[in-house]
């Protein structure tokens, strides 16, 4: 779900580009030195799960951890997914260079409202996993459609969600386990 | 996959290769941002020949943005028929038309839209191809990129083989204790996402430390190559040249 | 005594077209403690994995009367359980006893029967308060022994070591070697540690270059010298080195 | 002779609040071989990474006349250079000269130093046709060999080693002890195999639960088996258990 260049005008772009390096900036302030590994260990993740495809219902989807992430580094979720979505770029051509501001805006939303989500279910924390994996892919795709709306690609683009939703579901279980997991084994990292 | 992933080619010589990798990454921002800028097909052709030229010269094998193009296309494919079928939605009222007769005006809309697609793909790729991953690292961070960005990056690019290192050790155990190729339980699914992800953390942190320990504090102390030269201004000269041409002609038309 | 395991010209090449193994032929009695040892990239380990179809090469292995192949794959895994080197490869759930319970489930036991095997096999390996632990929270001697009760749980016929003792402390070797000894199935071990491999195998086949050099009991490739010296594994300096601790000893 | 490091009173607790290390007080003179020795989980690695300021904890560190904290960073990392006991860890570049120039880079070497470094110590160190291989197609000693080079090439004053002689075969424990012999420097080795620790050392400190219990030469620590036996590193019944291939030798 990452918007290749060439796509999107530079009205959009240019700003979003300004906006998502700034908030690179501040999410990447005061690290303490146990942070870095984790994070570069995280984006890395990130890129990694991106490309193991695994059959669902006559399509592939993969994992995407953004939920996760979200819950785990909060703010510092933004320079990890600019950084995942660079290599992307470079690599493997999912997303582009211009639009990667537009690209990290998108994805951070759905890690930081899982961020909140996590935060604010207190009780039911499977159920609290599950949310925050389910719209750590549909916050981000919902967006993505919406923006192409915005610049008049027309309403259907409206169906991307549609492709997105199954995907949301694994994710949503596979994330309904690993904080409680973590919980057990690296207690530090979740809030 | 082999530690060469990202820069394969960047060993090559060619005058791509020598220019200053600072030049290189403004150089394919601004190519990106004129694209992006120009709808006409005519515009868009000429700076597909540039980029192609600019392929040919820098050596690196055409098979190589063959296969990248290759990997670009079923995005553009989808992206196409998702234009097309918001263009029947919205039209289907005022035109009462066929879902399979072809039309002629979208194609206006799509032909652009992919062609401004290729030229980025071939623009970034050739951008990868021909610097090495630490000088295009050391150009961000001079370009006043984040320090973040240019350090996980480093990360990065070492971590993703401790990752699939892990993964796949992981797998094997994992395989050995169960005869069923595919994993049954979601749950199961959980666990060993989890536990390869506590795994590759700790090891990360380890991995870390020996870098500090040999004086890594996030900067990028050196750039093989090249500094800033007469090489550089030609290319932007040329550049300059190209777009002021396209300008021109599109202005005839 | 009845062999439990043939391996006929067996041949592995890495997909980067390294070869690996070429014409390994063994046979492994049942019950025994057979040793494979060799210098590092010997194919030890390549070796090992093809013995339940992780790995699968040209020619043919043969255990408990069952061919390896791909449409035996579960019940070869059944027959033959591989306890890897590295303990974190192994123990990938939140809890100890989840560990040991993975691969009950995905044969298929019912939770009941579940819980009474790994409780049971808790019990007998002395590891019952680890039970509920996350194993990130383990010393390595612990870990290493959960990830052979994880095998030990599925009642292998064969189980098989993949350098057991490496990173542990005379104290947990002897404790492995305890456990070893005392497991009444047949047992393979891997090792680099030829002095181990010696001191508890009943046989051991000696692997350089992807090639059984020789099989042969412990005494036989002790005396060997000049083969042990050509493998480079060669003991001799290193007692010469202990020697005074070891010269101590037989004071004592 | 001078001290090269003083250690006075430093305590360290994990951030989840375990205590690693307690009232740790310790002397290492210039140019000595120092053994740290004690089961897994004493604090070892724990205490190593505090010569570098890898861990900064409470009490005070003196390296060669310079306080180990933030400021000094650069400094001390220059000064005390250390093998971690994973070679698969330190060696994170694509080819060995890069991993071996990283060091050189970060310290401010132009290109063409670092370039005359890394080949004099390739030579000097017998690796010189392994410079452009990649580090994933070395044999484990080679590894090891490599990630002892890039340390050693950036000059340090101190070397300290992690596990040096972990999982490596007899012959490659060898070549691994006779290149620590033959460095000029201060060396610091970590191990949990006593008996090599104990032929190789200067003077020895044995550590438990994060407490230092003695600081003795070998023959002392080996003399001392009560305290060994209470830390779980007795080593007698190994040597019990070798003794057929050790009586074999002495024959000879």
């Amino acid at each position: 779900m990452h918007i290749a260049d060439g796509i999107l005008p530079l009205e959009i772009t240019i700003p979003a580009n300004v906006i998502a390096i700034s908030l690179v900036y501040a999410g990447g302030r005061n690290l303490k030195s146990d942070e870095v590994p984790r994070m570069g260990i995280f984006a890395a993740a990130l890129f990694i799960v991106s490309l193991i495809q695994f059959p669902l219902g006559g399509t592939s989807i993969h994992l995407g951890l953004y939920g996760l992430a979200g819950i785990i580094f909060g703010l510092r979720t933004i320079p990890i997914i600019f950084v995942d979505l660079l290599f992307q770029s470079l690599i493997f051509q999912h997303g582009g260079l211009l639009t990667i501001g537009t690209n990290t805006l998108t994805m951070s939303s759905g890690a930081l409202i899982a961020r909140f989500i996590w935060i604010h279910i207190k009780r039911y924390k499977p159920l609290a996993g599950f949310l925050c994996g389910f719209f750590g892919i549909i916050i981000p795709a919902l967006l993505m459609s919406l923006l192409f709306i915005m610049v008049d690609y027309g309403k259907g683009m409206a169906f991307i969600l549609a492709i997105y939703i199954p995907a949301a579901l694994v994710e949503g279980f596979i994330t309904s386990f690993i904080p409680t997991y973590f919980k057990k084994t690296k207690p530090e990292l979740i809030p | 996959m082999k530690h060469d992933f990202i820069d394969k080619y960047s060993t090559l010589d060619s005058s791509v290769h020598r220019l200053d990798p600072r030049t290189k990454v403004l150089f394919s921002l601004l190519f990106l941002v004129i694209v992006t800028s120009v709808a006409s097909i005519p515009s868009l052709a000429i700076y597909l020949l540039f980029a192609l030229v600019l392929v040919i010269i820098s050596k690196v094998p055409i098979h190589f943005f063959i296969e990248k193009i290759m990997l670009i296309t079923p995005l553009a494919f989808l992206f196409s028929a998702f234009i097309y079928i918001s263009y029947l939605i919205e039209h289907s009222r005022s035109f009462s038309i066929s879902m399979f007769s072809i039309h002629y005006s979208v194609l206006d809309t799509i032909v652009p839209i992919v062609m401004k697609i290729y030229i980025s793909v071939l623009i970034v790729t050739l951008l990868v191809s021909s610097t090495r991953f630490n000088d295009l690292l050391w150009a961000l961070r001079k370009l006043k990129f984040p320090s973040i960005v240019t350090t996980l990056s480093k990360l990065v690019y070492t971590y993703i083989f401790l990752f699939i290192d892990e993964m796949h050790r992981t797998m094997r155990a994992y395989r050995s204790r169960t005869p069923i190729r595919r994993i049954s339980r979601i749950k199961a699914y959980g666990s060993i996402t989890a536990g390869i992800l506590t795994r590759s953390m700790n090891r990360s942190e380890y991995i870390y430390k020996a870098m500090m320990s040999r004086g890594f504090s996030g900067e990028f102390p050196e750039c093989r190559i090249n500094r800033f030269k007469s090489l550089d201004i030609i290319a932007l000269f040329l550049f300059l040249a190209i777009i002021i041409l396209e300008k021109f002609i599109s202005w005839k038309m | 005594m009845e062999n439990v395991i043939e391996i006929s010209n067996l041949d592995y090449s890495y997909p980067d077209g390294h070869r690996a193994l070429s014409g390994i032929n063994l046979e492994i009695k049942k019950g025994e403690i057979f040793g494979i040892i060799g210098p590092t990239g010997a194919g030890k380990s390549t070796l090992l994995q093809h013995l339940n179809g992780l790995l699968l090469g040209n020619g043919e292995i043969i255990i408990d009367n069952l061919r390896v192949e791909k449409k035996n794959e579960k019940a070869i895994r059944e027959k033959v359980g591989i306890v890897f080197q590295n303990p974190d490869d192994q123990l990938f759930c939140p809890t100890v006893f989840e560990d040991i319970a993975f691969g009950l489930y995905n044969m298929g036991f019912t939770s009941r029967e579940v819980e009474e095997k790994v409780t049971a096999i808790l019990e007998k390996m002395n590891l019952s308060r680890l039970r509920e632990l996350s194993s990130h929270h383990l010393s390595f001697g612990e870990k290493k022994r959960v990830a052979l009760a994880t095998t030990l749980v599925m009642n292998p016929q064969v189980i098989a070591l993949d350098e057991p003792f490496a990173n542990l402390d005379y104290g947990n070797i002897m404790t492995v070697i305890d456990m070893i000894r005392q497991l009444p199935i047949t047992r393979i071990i891997i090792s680099q540690d030829i002095l181990l491999a010696l001191s508890i195998c009943n046989r051991i086949a000696l692997l350089d270059k992807g090639k059984i050099i020789t099989v042969a009991q412990p005494e036989v490739i002790a005396a060997n010298t000049h083969i042990l010296k050509n493998a480079g594994l060669d003991y001799t300096p290193y007692l010469q080195l202990i020697r005074p601790w070891g010269f101590d000893f037989h004071k004592n």
